[in-house]
């Protein structure tokens, strides 16, 4: 039974791909591949991976959807047929890649299946040591612990998309959505709406924060659902683009990597290495640096979706 | 346990990230003391690792204390600590230049600095770690910060090139990823020494290590995977060409031999390693044939990378063979390191070109030298280096190369080698010829607009000094790299 | 045929289907797109991975995922943007053939 | 202390040069007084050292510097007598032709850049002239194709490029051969140094792989013999007239075409020593080239009407001598090509300072045009001709004295043809170089020479240099028998250093 | 009489000098010094011998019997053709300078050549004379002169190429051999023919053996009459002295080489003779004269190579024999370049020595030729050198015919002086000389069997220059031109050029191998 599930997952995220890249339409294959975001944190949620269904879902399918519609509403032309579009890809080159395509199937399926898993494994070792790392979740204990320095640098990496973001940025009636002027043609209901959703959304995000620590959850989703919180108000106009990006933004997009580097760093007096926490204020500093994270994890996002280097709540 | 004494490998990475932040949290205008001053502290991290691993021999430090599989480890051996002084070498010319270079352009000074302090972080942990995925993020960090740079001149050709050379190193990295996945499949580390000693040589693991090198390769700039590299690396503003070319597409190449010699030793069976090589080789050759039809300096310079990346590739083939193995990998090794310093001095040299001129076509170049002396003494004396002539770093590395390959009776490497030097001799003799020669009547063409400041006049000189420096003597460089060479290349 | 086994297929064949996108299509929205699917195909190996052995989880691919999917949205965003600009530069939505 | 900085005397020497160039560089084209003063500086203090050296060898001391370049290879500077014949040649030629330099490039722009790279070209020669062995060599050989570069191109005209691209293309293609060459015989041997009569390590890999070790001669004389201009890589030479005179009479008779000849020397009687490359079968047809070469060269050169081609062409003539010398083989012609690589160098540069002067002041190039220009110049056309019959071989100048070693030497070895070759030459450098000289003498003038801007026929600075080394040729072949001449010396030379041959 | 040594360097430093000093500024004292640089050669009759082992290849300078010998004349002509230069008119003669100095190099290269005792400076001091009389030749600047000079110059220089070969292996038997080892040394040597031809071959040139004279021909009429002298009185003999002092005479016996070369040298005479009378300048009837004389001398020389024994006493008929022609053709060449109307007086006595009249110097030297030529190839030599004489008598009653009347003008004492001198020491000197070397000679000389011997052919030449008077205006005297077939040829050569250059551009147009370029 549960395999029949797998399988029918399985076989409906073949088909969505195959419709991401062969459909004609090219809203539909960004319709179709949020859709297919979808599915796989189902799946994942199948292969008790939680975690990282909850961040699929929001990330991989939230806000890459966003930023794809987005994009896609960017790169229409203003007049049509404007564009001759790319030339088809001719019938041999298309044989060649498909080809090309088959073997790597056949290569990585093959090698994938018959690899045998090892008896001892970093992750059996992390299991083993999780209590060491002054966490429960053993998630949160690799991310934070054992391989601290991983999350360290992904989160300079969003910090540097947006900072090449910003070098490429268009000018602010073109970035992001687009400037969006609520009020007028706005729907009735949302401005309650929000009113509720974002409190909530805070409150989501400052549990999943808490509960990273035991269970689901952590930085990165609280990151993402106050990212997401953050999309809401920017398409609904109660957050504007804003030129520059304003000191307290600066601080808060660094802040989370400055204070995981300085309590890392500190680590090498305080603890025994640089990353090491000290076995006793483990559990509040990851605590600390999960907070700093989850709002440098949001920020960018937001910015990156607003095209902006910077937002304003609007002036009312 | 980790020991305190080697700090100085983390400090190598947190060091100018930190620095980096500090510039993007105070803006554009305290940037450049901030990168100085933050340069300066890494150089010096950077020279206690240096020190260390000369004195003691490779260092390890386990972040957090753990040690691998369960944590990630720096690891700085000869190699690695070559790379990394190669790396502040260029990183500390970079920085001074970019001061001069970028001064007056708030926003592209703005962002600037950040990024190329990320940069030179993410190179340092690539050339530092010891985990395949940690070795991951950190090439997305330089692809990443990588990518804006070419696209800084925000012009049709910049962006085109930007875009091509992002989406290549994304499916690059992903191709990397892959093989680092099935290798974490099969192995259940991501360490690299322990993947070597579990992986063995089979199937499954050569898949793995296919996918691993084709990433890599992409980023490498390796024939046939290297169209991107000349179109970016001349985009970008020059200080960015110079960090591109020297490090970032250096990067690849050394993981390359890192992973073929660490990870992947079983895997290199003699028609593996002559594969490679001769992917290396071809790059060789095609790179320099382009660089000879270019009418451009700055893609002259970056079509002689895709050449010169091509060398060190040539110690896989060799690296199987005792007689050749130790003197190839000290050439290949070498060679790293003297591109990189050249081709830094080259790329701020013709920046200086473009700086004064505002274009760098060759035809527009006659009668330029004197104009710029300091600048095409500094471009003709790292091209010296580029064509691997005495008394230079370049010499003594493309020396032991073919060293290596006649000593192991595999001329065709030998040829190849030799045949690269004619045609950089060609290519850049092409320049030095057209800026030696007489002006056209009526005066160069487009006589420079700019003074040139002296620290961008300086720079690309001391860069190529730099390379005669080590061309004098290469003997305690090889020493330090032998500090945890593997046997067969000790 | 295990869980895992079925989805490690799985995810050889999006790997395919993804390389397959890259090859085919130009416009440079679907090639991000095909990249995202790569990379969707990369996280669905590790995760399937993590599960092959019953009664385990092993959190190390788990914690390569969610970075990895951190590193992906990043570079998707920071591509769009390039992309976004490239094309009110040029007016093209895809890379002109010839390179070098 | 003192003792070692004495040791060190090479090392300063060259320094010397590269600091010369270095200040020049530094100095930038503005600086006019200063820049005269550190290149007479430097020219002068690196002749005292080099004089100094050779008074110490004399005394037996040996000079050493040697420093580890690679694992296992070293960058060694020795002076022995061969290397200090050379050495002495270019340092003090390197003074005359600066102080000519100086005058000859008065108001003409790019002077530092153009001082900078003569002081290098010199440093390298210095180096080639030192080498210890065979990688020290190789290293230096490639520095003077750089150095020499841009003063081939520098005068900037497309002529002038197009000139440097045939030079780079014969230099560099050489360049690779020697390199190829040289890590070959690295690769197979591992590092000795020079050795009179040749390396034994050689000799025991010539008798296990003959035909290795004959290839990689090949390619060590192929390399080497671009720049001696051997037929048939002489190309360059003829081309790369198109530089200034003192350039000319600096590639010509000092550095470049002389640096290929010392290779040649180096490696057939240092590397592998002459018997064992007449085992080889390689110095029959490295004699064998160099007697084409010699005729080649006469024979083009009698064509030419431009003076300084013509003397270009018997430049690629007469520096085959010196290679025809050291591959007849024996004490005597070893001793008479070593001479000559004195010899030829003084007459050159003479030679081609002579036709710089005629170019610079009465402005003219070719050959017909000198009718009578020696009652205009005498004391120039004096050298001239002192030079030119010193290169037919006409006694009691110094190219009769390299002939008659020559001479007896291929005679002593059995081979008579080279007798036939020297006779040849001598009728074709007789061919080319009387009428010129009776142009200069006999015939009167065309047209009316510019006027003297002083008592002088020209600039001093452009007329003493030629006097001085005309005089130098007088003296060479005249005091030849005398103990400090430059056959004298390559007697020595050959007497102490290869008394196997 | 004993004089120091390194004074025997003078001879051939005091004409250089004189010619620095005349090139610079004081100009008198140049041609004082250039006047009286000959005479010092008779300091070297008393010298040592001058070893200098630093210069050339370690000099050595010593005069022996035949330089002694040929001091002789050596000293008289040079003094005199200097000082009937400097005398001379024409000192508004831009070129004047340029003519002295050439006069001094010469001198200075023939002394060298006389004293030279190393086979170094033997080598050196006859190149220097070949180039330094190049510009004797050329000195006139006309066509004519510059054609002369280019074939002078082509032939001495082609010779040269022999003698360099053959100095190179001697040398490469003996090194820098003194020169009185020469002789033995190439005696020794291996490839002694192939060497013996080549000094042969190498010095005939100068020595004017037909044919290679066609320069002597050419030149003589061309070059200013001291130049002429020098070149026809002495530059000549070095080629003797070369012989003499390289070929093993008296050492080994060479008898084809030295038939074949007494043969040429009676050939030559003849010839010379023959052709000479059909010339019209004096001049050319003099050079064909040196050629004639040159002839007899190198039969001689032939001789000597003939037969060992005979060499001593071919040694000493010839070194009369060169200061006798030396003598009197010095003084009839000095003697053409005056002008006066009854110059024909001047020049009787030397053209009657020459002719051998008896008593003359030339009936001496004749006899001489004569007792060794019978010597060694029996009375088979006696009509021939009968014939020789009366057509060198013949010869010169052309040149007297010719040369009779000047055209008229006043010449200046010293330049009369100065032929006076040489025919005054023509009558007195060779006798001195064949005293010396020959005392049975000079006894034969003068019995009256050996006068009338000398009549004979003297007077018949003189009936034939008679005959030829009576007949003159009625029978047209073939036309010979100068320097015999070195005129034809040159036409050829250039008819030949000219052809080949048509045939290669046929060439070159024809449609097969007009390949684009």
């Amino acid at each position: 039974m549960g395999l029949a599930f797998d399988l029918l997952l399985a076989g409906g995220l073949l088909g969505l791909a195959l419709q991401v890249v062969a459909s004609r339409g090219l809203f539909r294959s960004v319709v179709l591949f949020i859709a297919l975001g979808l599915l796989m944190a189902l799946a994942w949620a199948r292969l008790a991976a939680p975690d990282l269904a909850l961040a699929e879902a929001a990330i991989g399918a939230g806000l890459t959807g966003a930023l794809l519609l987005s994009a896609y509403r960017a790169l229409q032309p203003a007049e049509e047929a404007a564009d001759p579009g790319p030339a088809a890809l001719p019938r041999w080159g298309a044989l060649a890649a498909a080809v090309l395509s088959g073997a790597l199937v056949a290569a990585l399926g093959w090698a994938a299946l018959g690899l045998e898993a090892p008896a001892a494994s970093a992750g059996r070792e992390a299991l083993a040591r999780l209590g060491e790392s002054g966490v429960k979740s053993p998630l949160t204990g690799v991310l934070l612990g054992f391989r601290a320095i991983d999350t360290l640098a992904e989160v300079v990496v969003l910090l540097v998309a947006f900072l090449g973001a910003r070098v490429v940025a268009e000018p602010l009636q073109r970035a992001g959505p687009g400037p969006s002027a609520p009020g007028s043609g706005e729907p009735v209901l949302t401005a309650p709406l929000l009113r509720l959703v974002v409190p909530m959304g805070v409150i989501v995000a400052g549990y999943l924060l808490w509960s990273g620590g035991h269970q689901p959850g952590g930085a990165f989703q609280a990151g993402a659902v106050l990212a997401a919180l953050g999309v809401l108000l920017r398409l609904t106009g109660r957050l504007q683009p804003a030129a520059a990006t304003s000191p307290a933004e600066r601080l808060a997009l660094v802040g989370g990597i400055v204070l995981f580097s300085a309590i890392g760093l500190a680590g090498a007096g305080t603890a025994s290495a640089v990353l090491a926490y000290p076995e006793a204020w483990a559990y509040p500093l990851i605590l600390a640096i999960e907070t700093g994270l989850a709002v440098a994890i949001a920020l960018p996002l937001t910015l990156l979706f607003s095209g902006s280097a910077g937002l304003r709540w609007r002036e009312r | 346990m980790a020991e305190l004494g080697a700090l100085s490998l983390p400090l190598a990475f947190f060091l100018p990230l930190l620095t980096a932040l500090a510039a993007f949290l105070l803006g554009a205008r305290q940037a450049p003391w901030l990168a100085g001053i933050g340069a300066l502290a890494t150089v010096a991290a950077v020279a206690d690792a240096v020190r260390r691993v000369a004195a003691h021999g490779p260092q390890a430090y386990h972040l957090g204390g753990w040690a691998p599989p369960l944590g990630v480890e720096l690891y700085a051996d000869g190699l690695a600590a070559l790379m990394l002084a190669m790396t502040a070498a260029v990183a500390l010319a970079v920085t001074a230049y970019a001061g001069a270079y970028l001064h007056g352009q708030g926003q592209a000074a703005e962002r600037f600095w950040p990024l190329w302090l990320v940069q030179w972080a993410a190179l340092n942990g690539t050339f530092l770690s010891a985990d395949l995925f940690n070795l991951y993020v950190m090439l997305e960090l330089v692809t990443l910060t990588a990518v804006p740079l070419v696209a800084m001149a925000g012009d049709r050709a910049s962006l085109g090139a930007a875009m091509r050379y992002l989406l290549l190193a994304l499916i690059a990295s992903l191709a990397y990823l892959l093989g680092v996945a099935l290798l974490y499949g099969g192995t259940g580390t991501l360490h690299l020494r322990e993947v070597g000693e579990l992986a063995g040589a089979g199937g499954p693991t050569a898949v793995a290590a296919a996918l691993v090198t084709a990433g890599l390769l992409l980023k490498a700039a390796i024939f046939p995977l290297h169209a991107w590299l000349a179109p970016a690396h001349s985009s970008a503003p020059a200080p960015a060409s110079a960090a591109l070319s020297a490090l970032v597409a250096q990067a690849g190449v050394y993981l390359v031999l890192r992973l073929w010699l660490w990870a992947f030793p079983a895997l290199l069976s003699p028609v593996v390693g002559w594969g490679l090589g001769g992917l290396g080789a071809a790059s060789v050759l095609y790179g320099s044939l382009q660089a000879l039809r270019q009418s451009r300096l700055k893609p002259v310079i970056a079509y002689s990378t895709v050449a010169q990346l091509g060398y060190p590739l040539l110690l896989l083939p060799l690296a199987a063979v005792p007689a050749a193995a130790s003197q190839a990998w000290q050439g290949a090794a070498y060679f790293i390191v003297a591109h990189g310093l050249a081709k830094a001095g080259a790329f701020l040299a013709a920046g200086n070109v473009y700086y004064s001129l505002g274009h760098d076509r060759l035809a527009g170049l006659r009668g330029l030298a004197p104009e710029l002396s300091a600048s095409v003494l500094a471009l003709g004396l790292a091209w010296v280096s580029l064509m691997g002539l005495p008394p230079t770093a370049g010499f003594l590395a493309k020396w032991q190369l073919l060293s290596g390959a006649l000593a192991g009776g595999q001329w065709p490497w030998a040829v190849v080698v030799v045949l690269g030097g004619l045609l950089a001799a060609g290519y850049g003799f092409r320049v030095l010829a057209t800026a030696h020669a007489a002006a056209p009547p009526g005066g160069p063409v487009g006589r420079p607009a700019r003074r040139l400041p002296w620290r961008m006049a300086a720079t690309p000189l001391l860069l190529a000094l730099a390379v005669y420096l080590l061309g004098v003597s290469a003997v305690p460089a090889l020493r330090l790299l032998g500090q945890g060479a593997p046997e067969a290349l000790g | 045929m295990t869980q895992a086994g079925l989805y490690t297929l799985a995810a050889s064949a999006l790997a395919g289907i993804g390389v397959y996108g890259l090859l085919a299509r130009r416009h440079l929205l679907r090639r991000i797109l095909a990249v995202n699917l790569l990379g969707n195909a990369v996280f669905l190996l590790l995760v399937a991975f993590a599960r092959r052995q019953p009664g385990y989880v092993d959190p190390v691919p788990h914690a390569m995922v969610l970075t990895g999917i951190v590193v992906a949205v990043s570079a998707t965003a920071f591509a769009l943007a390039l992309a976004r600009r490239y094309y009110a530069e040029t007016g093209l939505d895809h890379l002109p053939e010839d390179e070098g | 202390m003192m003792a070692a900085a004495y040791g060190l005397l090479p090392l300063a020497a060259l320094l010397i040069a590269v600091a010369t160039a270095a200040i020049v560089f530094a100095l930038g084209d503005a600086r006019r007084r200063q820049r005269t003063f550190w290149n007479l500086f430097g020219a002068g203090a690196k002749l005292v050292l080099v004089l100094v050296m050779a008074y110490g060898v004399l005394q037996g001391d040996t000079f050493e510097v040697a420093w580890p370049v690679l694992p296992g290879i070293t960058l060694r500077l020795a002076a022995d007598r061969l290397a200090l014949l050379f050495a002495v040649l270019s340092a003090g030629l390197w003074l005359v032709t600066t102080v000519y330099a100086i005058a000859y490039l008065e108001g003409s722009g790019q002077r530092a850049r153009f001082f900078g790279f003569f002081s290098l070209c010199v440093a390298a020669t210095f180096g080639i002239a030192l080498a210890g062995n065979p990688f020290t060599f190789l290293c230096f050989y490639e520095l003077l194709t750089l150095a020499t570069y841009p003063l081939v191109v520098h005068r900037g005209h497309p002529a002038a490029l197009a000139a440097g691209r045939t030079y780079l293309i014969h230099t560099l293609g050489g360049g690779a051969a020697l390199l190829a060459g040289t890590a070959a015989l690295y690769a197979a041997v591992g590092e000795h140094p020079y050795t009179p009569g040749g390396m034994p390590a050689v000799a025991e890999w010539a008798a296990q792989a003959p035909a290795a070790a004959t290839a990689v001669l090949g390619l060590l004389l192929g390399g080497v013999a671009v720049k001696a201009a051997l037929f048939p890589l002489q190309g360059w030479l003829p081309a790369a007239m198109v530089a200034p005179a003192p350039v000319s009479a600096l590639l010509h008779a000092v550095a470049v075409v002389k640096a290929g000849a010392f290779g040649v020397v180096r490696i057939v009687e240092d590397v592998y020593g002459h018997a064992l490359a007449a085992e080889l079968h390689v110095t029959p047809v490295l004699s064998a080239l160099a007697a084409v070469t010699v005729v080649y060269g006469s024979v083009r050169a009698l064509a030419q009407v431009d003076l300084k081609r013509r003397l270009a062409f018997s430049t690629v003539s007469q520096v085959s001598f010196i290679t025809l010398g050291v591959a007849v083989g024996g004490q005597l012609a070893l001793v008479g090509g070593l001479a000559h690589l004195i010899h030829q160098g003084l007459m050159k540069v003479t030679l081609f300072f002579c036709a710089g002067n005629y170019a610079e002041t009465l402005g003219e190039h070719r050959i017909d045009a000198l009718d009578g220009a020696g009652r205009r110049m005498p004391a120039t056309s004096a050298a001239f001709t002192v030079a030119a019959l010193g290169m037919m071989g006409a006694p009691p100048l110094a190219g009769f004295i390299s002939k008659w070693y020559l001479g007896i030497g291929a005679l002593g070895q059995g081979q008579g043809w080279v007798v036939g070759v020297l006779v040849a030459s001598t009728l074709l450098n007789a061919a080319y170089f009387l009428p010129i000289l009776r142009r200069l003498w006999l015939l009167s003038a065309t047209r009316d020479w510019p006027a003297r801007a002083g008592r002088a026929e020209t600039h001093r600075g452009l007329l003493y240099p030629p006097l001085l080394t005309a005089a130098a040729v007088l003296l060479a072949g005249l005091l030849a028998a005398a103990p400090l001449s430059p056959l004298g010396w390559a007697v020595r030379i050959v007497e102490q250093g290869y008394p196997g041959l | 009489m004993s004089v120091p040594a390194p004074l025997l360097l003078l001879p051939v430093l005091a004409p250089l000098a004189a010619a620095a000093l005349l090139a610079g500024r004081a100009r008198p004292l140049g041609a004082a010094l250039l006047v009286a640089a000959p005479l010092t050669g008779v300091l070297a009759l008393g010298a040592e011998a001058l070893g200098l082992p630093w210069l050339l290849l370690g000099t050595r300078l010593e005069l022996d019997a035949l330089g002694r010998a040929l001091l002789a004349p050596t000293v008289p002509v040079a003094t005199a053709a200097l000082l009937a230069a400097v005398a001379g008119g024409g000192r508004a003669d831009p070129r004047r300078a340029g003519l002295l100095a050439a006069l001094a190099a010469v001198m200075a290269a023939f002394m060298g050549v006389l004293l030279a005792a190393d086979l170094a400076s033997l080598y050196l001091a006859y190149s220097a004379m070949t180039l330094a009389a190049y510009p004797l030749v050329v000195h006139a600047r006309t066509p004519e002169a510059f054609r002369a000079g280019r074939v002078y110059l082509t032939m001495a220089l082609l010779a040269e190429a022999a003698v360099l070969a053959a100095v190179l292996l001697i040398a490469a038997e003996a090194g820098n051999v003194a020169l009185a080892e020469a002789p033995a040394a190439v005696a020794g040597h291996e490839q002694r023919r192939l060497l013996v031809g080549l000094i042969l071959l190498g010095f005939a040139v100068k020595a004017g053996v037909v044919p290679l004279h066609a320069w002597l021909a050419l030149a003589h009429p061309v070059a200013p009459v001291p130049g002429s002298a020098l070149l026809s009185a002495l530059l000549v003999k070095a080629a003797l002295v070369a012989w003499w002092r390289l070929l093993p005479l008296g050492e080994a016996a060479l008898p084809t080489l030295g038939a074949a070369l007494a043969a040429a040298g009676l050939l030559s005479s003849l010839y010379a003779s023959l052709v000479g009378v059909t010339q019209r300048r004096p001049k050319t009837v003099l050079a064909y004269s040196t050629v004639s004389q040159m002839g007899l001398m190198a039969a001689l020389t032939g001789l000597a190579l003939l037969r060992p024994a005979a060499a001593p006493a071919a040694g000493a008929a010839l070194a009369v024999f060169a200061v006798h022609h030396g003598l009197a053709k010095g003084a009839l060449f000095l003697g053409c370049g005056l002008h006066g109307r009854r110059r024909g007086w001047y020049l009787l006595l030397p053209a009657l020595a020459l002719a051998g009249a008896p008593v003359t110097s030339g009936a001496l030297a004749k006899v001489g030729l004569k007792q060794v030529g019978a010597d060694v190839a029996g009375a088979a030599l006696g009509p021939l050198l009968l014939a020789v004489s009366a057509l060198t008598t013949l010869l010169l009653a052309r040149f007297l015919a010719l040369a009779w009347r000047g055209e008229g003008g006043r010449d200046p004492l010293p330049q009369r002086l100065a032929v006076l001198a040489l025919v005054a020491l023509g009558l007195v000197l060779p006798w001195g000389v064949g005293w010396r070397l020959m005392p049975s000679g000079v006894a034969y000389a003068l019995q009256p069997s050996a006068l009338l011997d000398a009549l004979l052919p003297v007077l018949a030449g003189a009936a034939a220059a008679a005959g030829a008077l009576a007949l003159q205006g009625r029978v047209a005297m073939p036309r010979v031109p100068e320097g015999d077939w070195i005129k034809p040829a040159l036409l050829a050569g250039m008819r030949l050029r000219r052809a080949a250059r048509r045939a290669g551009r046929r060439l070159r147009r024809s449609p097969a191998l007009s390949a684009p370029r």
